[in-house]
């Protein structure tokens, strides 16, 4: 493996026997089931029988930053064909973009986006962080159209997709009445975090708490087993939404557990493979390709998703 | 018992020189019975030669120009880290803020640029800031008799909460903020592509840092202090030693290198500053510590040794990514897999010379 | 006058003492945080303090372990990942077997975890004693692959189940209690009459305060050394049951993620040094409610994410300060001789292990 | 004569509370240029604690201490020495994982513009060395290489690196041959000549009258009285320490024994061929029921290691043993200990005493070792076990929960004795049990060795005094550079002196190879 120098530039595309496009993939590694479900398909996506030869590096955890930027500049030094970017942190990559430039290797942003010049890489193929917790926003503002109580439990603080999240939520809801923030508390992304946060914040509120607006589905989970736990209904007396769509939540969604579950959408493997093919033969590819992320509202749309196999 | 050296020592001119046969046997021995503390750092240095070899045999383009730049370029946190926990070890402690602290630095560093502070003493202050954390840990742990790892363990919550408090969102140095200066390319060797050698001042600042500390250790009162004081540090105090004094100080060195490697990271990174940055740093510069032979009882060990301990890790991770076919399930299983071989390896080797 | 002396200078006083001021700090926010109710709709008895016990059922379980560890002067940094791996394995067989009313699953999961956890002790027992690693580094080398363990076991997915009896160890209550922690009491008391009733305790004493000497004495360290790190293992695996219990998933990157910091944490305010040696029992169960007490109180003041760990910081200084000899003397003014009680008479003498 | 000097040092009315004990009541010292005086007391007494306060390890609670005239409190050892002060205290302080030149050296290396000056260090290093006689040893070796009785030597040669004005030295002699003793107090008079005050301890009474200018008595903490070496009698000294004219006295040269053993029946312990590389040449041995076997040689000689081998502390790695006439394996402590062999070490702070564990728990620990950690020792077994040894040897303080790191090196060592005695051996090994123990106690020691013995206990009895071992062994294993070179059977014409002439007459080309101590190079090992 590993001798990759050129080829493959030309674009044709390779079927066994001809000569593998070799992709260097920096990505997060293993965060929670929206990242595996990402990853995977990803990996699917860009098989051997498709023609690829895909190098998977995770990052050292989930927030490390160095070890991409390190993995990053590996693949650069091997020349790569082309280099798929799944960044855990937007801002801190220009010198390595610069360096892909020099050495003449395409940059394929995946899901999260990079603080840099966009001449730098080629596309950002993801969901809308910020789109999709608006939809958030926006169902909650018609679900509760005098405002509410609400709750916000965050991932781990500093992460660029908390910051984003609560963005897309706070334009939602900027300038609607009767909104009202509890508190907000991170929860890790974890489930028995979130758990003990809300059933702490619905003591602390004398449960007055309408709505719980939880980053990922994960915590929205546990949110929803302590509202059981104080002895209210999930969805009657607290509304809970959550980001990403996991199998887990959808089947919360369809037992009424969750009242929205906007989803995340992770498989984008095929427009990554789109692009990637694209870029290789030298066509133009639009700068940034969202991926549409559907939205469930009701336990039977939930169950519809599972049904059809949307959940991951 | 030994097979006959090849590699003749010169004789130490202060010992008997009876030039015989024997002596020579004897000489080497007694250079051997004097270096069994090197044991485990030769053996470091030998796995990551070999690691190399490995990786350009079954990958390409380690020895490489390009690649050996990146590597000792990202390393140079790293390693300037490692440095900081090497002393603080060697002391019979350990650091585990250091991680948090280069956070802290970071974020009010570049904050305090942002704010329109000059960007030199910025940096400056970014360092001060360490040596504060380093010398609140010193204090609790020479003066109030708090276990380093709890005052450590403490000083890591509070960098890493008043880090978040300052912001949780990155923040950015003005630009042309002369932290930018210290990730300049210097292209010494402009080869074809990538395959130039391309170093930083901050990769320079490495070099400085490690041998200051190899100086400190080696060569001043105060680092033979450091080691005194792990090996027995009743005796130490018993002797005489500045016990005291030089406890505070190590840690104030260690907290200073950490705002130090904050420096350095975040010029790599176009001087931005996160909240975020260094979690789980201090396990890796306690990792390349132990790997690169120093024990972590205290009072054996080299600087040296630590900083081949970065550049195993930094292979590692080369190889992990070349090789680009692991499983994420598997990822820590085979990080923590290798780390265990490393002792074991050293282990085995130690073991053998004591039979 | 002089019994108050003597009880200040009991280390897990002081942490009696931060618990009582972090309920009160709670109890001026809110008059009503200490009091209890009746849950009119599930008919369970309903307050903070409760929700306190409950959650600090994993703490005590992985600080009770992580002391007899501490006292052989190791260190477990690994109960983390157990719990994760106790957690994965329990929520994998329970939705495996898919039989949500079954006691018999249940009893499996917990089995089946146990029994893993104790194999990952034995692992680090093994390690530290016969191959002679430092435990530092082992048991870091068991943090990263338990974690992974955890995933592989998983498959890498945060991974569900249902079982009504599994479910009610951390949901159900005994006598108006949350059964986790009167389980967690229950094993608290068998594991210290286990202790003081037999040798053990004294054993595990002697080898932490000076292992050639032990020897010399007839003590086997290696059979006491693999006995602590399994026992520490199983109470982790048994704290990671507890854990999932709550929320009946397992995240396997969260579950237990930076545990064993609290758990160390619990152990040192409990007044165990972490040099080794003399152990207490009491001392790591108070630490435990303390951080558990410490995190609901952090939720319950809403103090912002960004600040938490910088107030955890705050309290944790506040409480080693309270428990130094030197703090100690200037708040209750007896005497200045600070140095006189600190000298060393005999250094604990350790044999230093050669390389890791 | 000398009263008209002023004193260099001179404590007034000092006084140290720990915690239950009043280790120094008012006690009053000086200390003169130019002489050398002598610190004496039974264990316990304060001795130790009187240096530590004078040196500030401790600070006194009441009363003053003047240096050169002027009142000092000095917060650390290092103040104290940059006064002038240098001490070696009781317990071997260095550090064994640096070199034994830098041990000498710390904090007194020599430094040039480029730090220290490694090479000119260890040259002063070597010098300071060959004024103890210790010229052979190479000062990059690790210290760790050497046994405790150089490391003590090394301790000295480090407090004499400072050329300093006062010299204190707490029981330097407690584990050095005659020879050593010798060489050590070469110096002690060379810097005595040269005006240098030496505050010195040691139980050994001859060592006291052979050295000592002066006498300072110290009993219970509380000061006894000042006295001319010359003007005070033995009898009166001891007197003085012990408060009451002691009858202890009177058995202390009485027992010596004449051997008249049946060697024909099995011996409880016969070894063939014991060695160990690196320790032991093959060696062997028989020990009888009943007698009280001597191992005599000197520093380094190997007797140590032969008990140790002999207990399974060390794994021999050849030769055969028998007990009793079986054959049997003996490779670590709980196999001696098993067979009833129990060993007392000479190095009690590392491998004796557990610092943290009270008396009762140090006593009690080999026998709950054996019987394991389920069988849990019943509380009246303890309170009569530990009674009954507290009482034998007097411990002090009497109370039983007080960690044993806070009594008097003596007590210790009285307490590991009841460690052991409280397994109930058949063949107990004691390697210098009265390395640091005051009279009263020394001769304690001997009358229970003797009466261990008569009981039909076996005993192997180590000591650095020859005397001792000849006037308790019947029979004595005198051993050199590592291997047995004979045997005595003892009795009223066995004398130190022979045994010395047997060592010396002993110099065959063997012992030339072995000059170069061979630990030094092959050191480690023994920590398994
Ligand atoms: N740090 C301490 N804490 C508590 N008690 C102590 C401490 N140091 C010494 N002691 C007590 O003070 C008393 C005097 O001890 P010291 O070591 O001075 O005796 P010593 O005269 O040197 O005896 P020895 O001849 O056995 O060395 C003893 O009873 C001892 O138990
Ligand atoms: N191979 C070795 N390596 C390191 N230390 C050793 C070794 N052999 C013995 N020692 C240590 O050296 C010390 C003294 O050993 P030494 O050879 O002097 O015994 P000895 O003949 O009994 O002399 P003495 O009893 O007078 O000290 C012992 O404490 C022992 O632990
Ligand atoms: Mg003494
Ligand atoms: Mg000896």
């Amino acid at each position: 493996s590993g001798g990759s120098t050129g080829a493959g530039s030309s674009g044709d595309s390779a079927g066994p026997g001809t000569e593998l496009t070799t992709v260097g993939f920096v990505a997060v590694g293993p965060e929670g089931g929206w990242r595996n479900a990402n990853e995977q398909a990803i990996k699917d996506a860009f098989s051997k029988d498709a023609g690829f030869d895909l190098k998977y590096a995770p990052a050292a955890s989930p927030s490390d930053q160095k070890s991409q930027l390190d993995a990053f500049s590996t693949f650069v030094n091997d020349e790569v064909d082309v280099i798929l970017l799944t960044a855990t942190e937007a801002s801190g990559w220009e010198d390595e973009l610069k360096k892909a430039k020099e050495a003449e290797i395409p940059v394929i942003l995946l899901d999260r986006g990079v603080d840099a010049p966009s001449d730098l890489y080629v596309t950002r193929i993801a969901p809308d962080n910020t789109q999709v917790a608006k939809s958030v926003g926006e169902w909650a503002a018609t679900t509760f159209p005098s405002g509410a109580n609400y709750f916000v439990l965050e991932g781990v603080p500093g992460l660029s997709v908390v910051n984003e999240r609560n963005e897309g939520f706070d334009a939602a809801i900027a300038g609607k009445s009767g909104w009202n923030k509890v508190g907000a508390q991170t929860a890790n992304w974890k489930t028995d975090e979130g758990k003990s946060v809300i059933e702490t914040a619905l003591k602390a509120s004398n449960n007055g708490i309408q709505f719980i607006f939880a980053q990922n589905d994960e915590m929205g989970i546990g949110a929803a087993q302590a509202v059981a736990a104080a002895g209210l209904k999930p969805g009657t007396d607290v509304k809970i939404a959550t980001i990403d769509g996991t199998k887990g939540a959808l089947e919360a969604l369809a037992k009424g557990d969750l009242s929205f579950v906007a989803q995340y959408n992770p498989f984008f493997g095929t427009d990554a493979v789109d692009a990637v093919t694209k870029t290789l033969a030298g066509e133009k590819v639009d700068s940034t390709i969202i991926v549409k992320s559907a939205t469930f509202d009701s336990a039977e749309a939930a169950q519809k998703a599972l049904d059809e196999g949307k959940g991951f | 018992m030994r097979g006959a050296p090849t590699t003749r020592r010169p004789v130490d001119e202060n010992t008997p020189a009876v030039a015989t046969a024997a002596d020579a046997g004897e000489t080497w021995s007694r250079f051997w019975g004097r270096s069994q503390s090197l044991i485990p750092t030769l053996a470091a240095v030998v796995l990551f030669v070999s690691m190399l070899v490995y990786a350009e045999i079954a990958y390409g383009r380690v020895f490489h120009l390009g690649t050996m730049s990146s590597l000792l370029v990202s390393f140079a946190p790293t390693i300037i880290l490692a440095v900081a926990m090497t002393i603080v070890i060697l002391s019979g402690g350990i650091d585990l803020s250091v991680g948090a602290v280069v956070a802290f630095t970071s974020v009010s560093g570049v904050m305090l640029m942002g704010a329109g502070v000059n960007g030199w003493l910025a940096i400056v202050l970014m360092i001060a800031f360490g040596a504060l954390f380093g010398l609140a840990s010193g204090v609790l742990i020479q003066y109030f008799s708090v276990q380093p790892f709890i005052a450590t363990l403490a000083m890591m919550f509070l960098a890493r909460g008043l880090a978040s408090m300052l912001s949780t969102v990155p923040v950015h140095a003005p630009e042309g903020a002369p932290i930018e200066l210290l990730a300049t390319d210097w292209k010494l060797i402009d080869g074809p592509k990538v395959n130039d050698l391309v170093l930083t001042p901050g990769f320079f600042i490495a070099v400085v840092v490690v041998v200051g500390a190899v100086f400190f250790l080696h060569r001043t009162r105060t680092g033979r202090t450091v080691y005194a004081i792990g090996g027995a540090e009743s005796s130490a105090q018993l002797m005489g030693l500045p016990v005291a004094r030089t406890r505070v100080s190590i840690y104030i060195i260690s907290g200073a290198l950490a705002g130090l490697a904050g420096v350095v990271y975040t010029a790599e990174v176009g001087g931005k500053a996160q909240n975020v940055t260094g979690i789980g740093w201090e396990l890796d510069a306690i990792a390349a510590v132990v790997i690169g032979g120093t024990l972590l009882t205290g009072g054996v060990g080299y600087v040296l040794g630590s900083v081949v301990g970065s550049l195993v890790l930094a292979a590692l991770w080369m190889i992990i990514t070349k090789d680009g076919s692991i499983k994420p399930e598997y990822l820590t299983i085979i990080t923590g897999g290798i780390l265990l071989a490393f002792v074991l390896l050293q282990r085995v080797l130690t073991k053998r010379k004591s039979e | 006058m002089n019994r108050l002396r003597a009880l200040t200078r009991t280390p897990w006083f002081w942490g009696i003492v931060g618990i009582a001021v972090l309920l009160l700090v709670n109890t001026i926010k809110d008059p009503t945080y200490l009091a209890v109710g009746i849950n009119p709709t599930t008919g369970q008895l309903s307050g903070n303090v409760l929700d306190i016990l409950r959650v600090s059922a994993p703490i005590v379980m992985i600080a009770l372990g992580m002391t007899f560890v501490i006292a052989t002067s190791g260190i477990d940094l690994s109960v983390g990942s157990v719990m994760a791996v106790g957690g994965a394995v329990a929520m994998v067989t329970l939705s495996n077997l898919g039989q949500p009313d079954s006691v018999g699953a249940m009893l499996t999961a917990i089995g089946l975890a146990i029994a893993l956890g104790a194999l990952l002790g034995a692992v680090n027992g093994f390690l530290v004693s016969v191959v002679g690693l430092q435990p530092f580094i082992t048991t870091l080398v068991m943090m990263l692959a338990g974690r992974g363990i955890a995933r592989v076991i998983t498959g890498g997915q945060n991974t569900n189940a249902e079982n009504a009896p599994f479910r009610a160890l951390a949901n159900g209550q005994f006598l108006g209690l949350p059964l986790s922690f009167v389980l967690a009491i229950v094993i608290v008391i068998a594991v210290s009459v286990v202790m003081r009733r037999t040798a053990l305790g004294l054993m595990i004493e002697s080898i932490g305060i000076n292992p050639r000497a032990s020897r010399l004495a007839g003590i086997r360290p290696r059979p006491i050394l693999i006995t602590v790190y399994v026992l520490s293992a199983v109470l982790a695996a048994t704290g990671g049951l507890f854990t999932v219990s709550e929320v009946m998933t397992v995240d396997v990157s969260g579950t237990g993620y930076q545990m064993e910091l609290d758990a160390i944490l619990a152990v040192v305010i409990g007044g165990t040094s972490l040099a080794g040696g003399k152990f207490s029992i009491v001392g790591s169960t108070v630490g435990a409610l303390l951080i558990a007490t410490l995190n609901k109180t952090v939720l319950f003041l809403g103090v912002s994410a960004a600040a938490t760990p910088a107030f955890k910081a705050i309290v944790i200084v506040a409480l080693v300060l309270l428990q130094s000899e030197r703090v100690r003397a200037l708040v209750l003014h007896r005497g200045n001789r600070p140095q006189t009680p600190a000298a060393p008479l005999a250094e604990p003498a350790q044999p230093k292990e050669v390389v890791a | 004569m000398v009263n008209e000097i002023f004193p260099v040092v001179e404590v007034r009315g000092a006084s140290i509370a720990f915690p239950g004990v009043k280790a120094l009541d008012g006690v009053d010292f000086r200390l003169l240029p130019g002489e050398v005086h002598t610190l004496m007391g039974e264990n316990g007494a304060g001795k130790s604690t009187l240096i530590k306060a004078l040196t500030g390890v401790y600070q006194i609670d009441s009363g003053s201490i003047a240096v050169f005239g002027e009142e000092r409190r000095f917060a650390n050892t290092g103040a104290a020495q940059d006064a002038g002060i240098s001490t070696v205290y009781q317990e071997v302080n260095l550090c064994t994982n640096l070199s034994i030149g830098e041990n000498v050296m710390l904090g007194q290396e020599i430094r040039s513009v480029f730090g220290i000056n490694w090479r000119a260090t260890h040259a002063r290093a070597r010098e300071a060395l060959q004024e103890m006689g210790l010229g052979h040893l190479d000062t990059r070796a690790p210290l760790d290489s050497i046994s405790i009785a150089l490391q003590q030597l090394v301790a000295i040669s480090r407090a004499m690196v400072r050329k300093s004005k006062v010299l204190i030295l707490d029981e330097p002699t407690s584990s050095l041959d005659a020879a050593e003793v010798d060489v050590l107090f070469g110096v002690i008079r060379r810097l005595r000549d040269r005006g240098v005050a030496i505050l010195f301890v040691s139980h050994f009474l001859d060592q006291v009258y052979a050295i000592s200018d002066r006498i300072t008595v110290l009993r219970n903490g509380g000061f006894v009285g000042e006295y001319l070496t010359r003007e005070l009698d033995r009898t009166e000294l001891i007197s003085k320490m012990i408060g009451k004219d002691l009858g202890a006295l009177r058995a202390l040269g009485s027992n010596r024994q004449i051997d008249e053993r049946d060697r024909t029946a099995t011996p409880v312990y016969s070894a063939e061929g014991l060695a160990r590389t690196g320790a032991l040449a093959p060696t062997d041995l028989d020990i009888h029921r009943g007698e009280v076997v001597g191992f005599a040689g000197l520093l380094g000689s190997g007797r140590t290691e032969l008990a140790r081998l002999i207990v399974g502390a060390d794994k021999p790695d050849a030769g055969t043993v028998r007990l009793a006439g079986t054959t049997a394996t003996i490779a670590s402590p709980v196999a001696g200990l098993a067979h009833r062999i129990a060993y007392s070490t000479e190095n009690r702070r590392e491998d004796g005493i557990v610092g943290d564990l009270s008396i009762r728990e140090n006593i009690m620990l080999a026998v709950q070792a054996q019987r394991g950690w389920l069988r849990r020792v019943p509380a009246r077994e303890v309170d009569r076990l530990v009674t009954m040894y507290m009482e034998r040897f007097s411990v002090r303080p009497n109370d039983p929960d007080r960690p044993i790191r806070l009594l008097s090196g003596g007590n210790q060592q009285k307490v590991l004795l009841g460690r052991w005695l409280a397994t109930d051996p058949e063949l107990l090994l004691l390697d210098e049990p009265t390395r640091g123990i005051d009279v009263g106690a020394k001769a304690d020691i001997q009358e229970t060795v003797a009466e261990l013995a008569e009981g039909g206990m076996s005993v192997v009895f180590i000591s650095s005094e020859l005397e001792e071992v000849v006037r308790l062994s019947e029979r004595i294993v005198v051993m050199k550079d590592h291997r047995k070179i004979g045997e005595v059977a003892g009795g009223p014409d066995v004398t130190a002196e022979r045994i010395v002439s047997i060592i010396a007459a002993d110099s065959d080309e063997r012992a030339e190879t072995l000059v170069a101590d061979p630990r030094v190079i092959d050191g480690e090992g023994e920590h398994a």
